[in-house]
């Protein structure tokens, strides 16, 4: 038991660090790059059950210490996943992964749930009811408590695995979400999701997105992110999950203290494909400055 | 993919707004022509795709055009910089295919990658054509390097201010070759899709998220599925190629 | 008639660019080192009946391209304002200002309102129910249509004033707040407000804020305001007055092509304290760049 | 107020993580000792507060301790790099309520601001008596400086491995002064609010937003009302200051 294990829904994670969906495909292209085993775990790119190619290009724009992207959950579709990504995934990854979850109905999110969790590699569901890049799809579900619990429930009905709600921050007060999750049997909740956001090219005066709006990640998000999950860990009893511009060892930190039990790291992975390989090894030096034994003792510490 | 330091030796205008910039350090990631890295720089999120120019032992030659704050800032990088770099990045240019009469033809900062692919093709002994096409005759770069790597080299430019009149396309009468390659503007891509008569590759250019496949940013579609433009690209072969209109 | 003229709410500016409330004090500090007449206009302290000290310091932290704040509405009380502020002002400001007005009551609103639109210097009042950083106050009327339009309709009647409701980002649906203000009678809407952050210090694993929480800006927000105001310039026919995270006339450009008729410029005046002076000198080279005649042919260009 | 750039002509440690910057460029806005400038540090979005130390033509020095990401930075920078800095923030101290023999009570890097201020009371023929207080021997600067401007110089260290053992208000037995001028931690002002007899003058550090009384970032509460640490202040009379404690 090391001083960087943390406990994510019953399952024990070497360590706190967990790339986040969508900033990691479905690993292979870090494996070709690090050990990706060295991580406490990796939630692959959103799982839809049909494929979907997603949103027209650009799907990428550039702002102050973020970017804006409007990627739309391009997916081979849950099939393909079971079939072709799981099976080269065994090969370079031994640890269980978290599986994504997107839909645009109550149905697919059961239906593409139900055919994961009949898959050993994977450890938890990553229900994500927030995306903010697909119409009528996804942050429909995690803007309103009811469409939330819904969705809790009905995924909770198909899985015996831990199911983690993930929660968008596009609401008046995400707590209110998180609880309703709770309520409904959420085993935890990973936040934020991106901010919806938008640029606007002076030259053309269109917007630079093919989808018009998209979602804002990066360092730029951080305090939001920070304060939305201390709000969330003490308004909720299960895991919170801590995501949003996380970059640096210090960010890890700043979000376990905030209340999160383990903290996914985004658009970071994009500009530098090393960077969760870099934080895990910059932890133990960061906690020996700070006096931190083990990393899960800080866990909510400003709480 | 390696990513490194890179320390820039020299930075120089080429025409008015593209600049020429060699960096010394690791290359050996880089295994292709048509191959793309990708630049970190100060107070900018994310990093710059730009296509190799040239590579000689530890010193990698990038071109490119000012276009925005990125360019803007690189263009005013002095030598001695250390930049960090993504190398190796896209699947670049087959060269097997070529034929023994390879046709090259390059628009604007679409030249570049030619370069090296050019520089690949003649020592393997095949017969290279280098069409090379411009705005204006101030805009013109390389024309003598391509000349020196023994490629015959053909320079059109749209005002007529130089070489031929016209766009590349203009210039292809007479030219006999056995497979293309080609990178630039996408209308000029279009032109090329319609002009050419043999199989050929494209290299495209695309807004990018990572660069290297994570964030499908910058996916296309193609007849034989979707495609990173990062990943499976830059390079499409004309088989395949869908126009998104 | 000049190039960068546009019309607020029935008032003509010499230009878009207006400092925002809370940036730029009564005006006397930059008074000191450029002429304010320059100016569009600016927005003055949030100014409440009785005097505020506001919150506990630390009431500023550092976070990526911005600061998170909780300043927690310090200003001397209506009287002060009126019997000592503007005074003071009218030496070093000629033109009509906007009062920034913000209460913890219907009827504080009501009365700051009310004795504001007697002040000739005062051309408009922009009323703060966005507030993220007092408690019971601000923001609770900024996240409920009801609640926005009980405020917009009470004003309304104690003034001739155009109106200018101020409200918050951290909703998750603005243009239902901003429909409810222009139903209500609105002159205009001005966003975004701060978005609700924090950051902690792990050193002593407390908040860095003594407040706690606070309100996100800088160049971090930018993208979230520009989405907010072109789906609330979509949404409504009143003038939209943008802000967040302006820091260039490249922003402030962008800003009105989303659909704002002024811009106002926050946290940019506390770094940079020339940088409205500077936008201002900016801007017509800018405009002759990207081929726009007058400024206020672009309003909503992207939409 | 002014803003100006200034230019790094010297960057030296004094102790292991105390440095002696000197920026030169326009120093006119800078009135009295005590005041600061606010420095703009790339990749920071809030400028950085220090306060001035010494003041000759054109040349401005500070000294400063590696606290944070700022400080970090700044003890990076070389000879030749240009800050965009603001200068002559504050009210600063007041000279002439000194008396003909000031105390001046320094701790750490509190003690840079009372070095300008010893260079402007003893041309003033003032008898200035200065204890400067370190936690211990490594971190002693200026004591040198002090004595060389003619100021009897203490040095107090809490663990004693230099100087006087304990903290400046520990070595006040025996000195006659009209007046005091103190800056430091709160803990040591405070010490020194309780161990002092005569008026004297705080100067106070605090996490500023803008440092030029725009954002009311730093207000405290005073006996004569709400003042800005960065305007009204740093300076505070004994006689006005409220202990949040």
């Amino acid at each position: 038991m090391g001083r960087l294990n943390v406990d994510l829904c019953g399952i024990e994670l070497d360590n706190p660090v967990i790339p986040s969906s969508g900033t990691f495909g479905y690993g292979h292209e870090f494996a070709k790059i690090y050990d990706i085993n060295c991580l406490g775990t990796f939630s692959f790119k959103g799982t839809t059950k049909e494929e979907r190619f997603g949103n027209p290009t650009p799907r990428v724009a550039e702002s102050p210490s973020g970017c804006v992207n409007a990627v739309g959950l391009q997916n081979p579709g849950v099939d393909k996943v079971i079939n072709e990504e799981l099976p080269k995934l065994k090969e370079c990854f031994h640890k269980p992964v978290i599986a994504n979850v997107s839909g645009f109905s109550l149905d697919e999110y059961v239906y593409v749930c139900e055919r994961l969790d009949k898959e050993d590699q994977v450890g938890w569901l990553e229900v994500n009811i927030s995306c903010p890049n697909v119409h009528g799809g996804g942050m429909s579900f995690g803007t309103d408590p009811k469409a939330a619990a819904l969705v809790t429930k009905a995924v909770k009905g198909v899985t015996t695995k831990p199911v983690i709600m993930k929660l968008s921050p596009n609401v008046t007060d995400i707590t209110e979400i998180a609880k309703a999750c709770e309520d409904s049997g959420a085993d935890g909740v990973s936040l934020i999701n991106t901010i919806m956001a938008m640029r606007i090219d002076i030259k053309s005066r269109r917007p630079v997105l093919g989808n018009v709006t998209g979602g804002l990640s990066g360092k730029a998000v951080f305090p939001v992110a920070l304060r939305m999950v201390y709000q969330t860990a003490k308004a909720v009893k299960i895991p919170v999950v801590g995501l949003g511009g996380v970059s640096s060892a210090e960010d890890v930190i700043e979000m376990m203290m905030a209340g999160a039990s383990a903290v996914q790291v985004g658009a970071a992975n994009l500009i530098d494909p090393f960077v969760c390989k870099n934080i895990i090894e910059d932890l133990p030096e960061l906690m020996d400055r700070l006096g931190i034994k083990n990393i899960k003792d800080i866990i909510g510490a400003a709480l | 993919m390696e990513q490194v330091l890179l320390k820039v030796i020299e930075n120089k205008a080429l025409a008015p707004t593209v600049f020429r910039m060699k960096l010394e350090g690791s290359t050996k990631a880089i295994t292709a022509p048509g191959q793309f890295v990708n630049i970190k720089l100060d107070g900018l999120y994310l990093r710059r795709p730009i296509s190799v120019c040239d590579l000689e032992k530890n010193v990698l030659t990038i071109i490119y055009k000012v276009v925005g704050e990125g360019t803007e800032q690189m263009s005013k990088m002095k030598a001695g910089a250390v930049l960090d770099v993504l190398t190796g990045l896209g699947n670049g240019y087959d060269t097997a295919l070529s034929g023994d009469r390879p046709l090259l033809l390059g628009g604007g900062v679409g030249v570049p990658p030619l370069y090296l692919l050019a520089k690949k093709l003649l020592p393997e002994g095949k017969k290279v054509t280098a069409v090379l096409g411009f705005n204006t005759k101030d805009e013109v770069f390389y024309e003598n390097e391509f000349k020196a790597l023994g490629a015959v080299t053909i320079i059109t430019t749209a005002d007529g201010s130089y070489g031929k009149r016209g766009f590349v396309t203009d210039a292809l009468d007479g030219i006999g070759y056995t497979h293309f390659y080609t990178c630039g503007p996408e209308p000029m891509l279009k032109a090329v899709y319609r002009a050419t008569k043999t199989s050929g590759q494209f290299s495209f250019e695309r807004r990018m998220g990572c660069g290297f496949g994570a964030c499908m940013g910058c996916s296309c579609k193609t007849i034989t599925g979707y495609k990173r433009i990062c990943k499976e690209g830059p390079v499409l072969m004309k088989e395949e190629i869908l126009w998104e209109d």
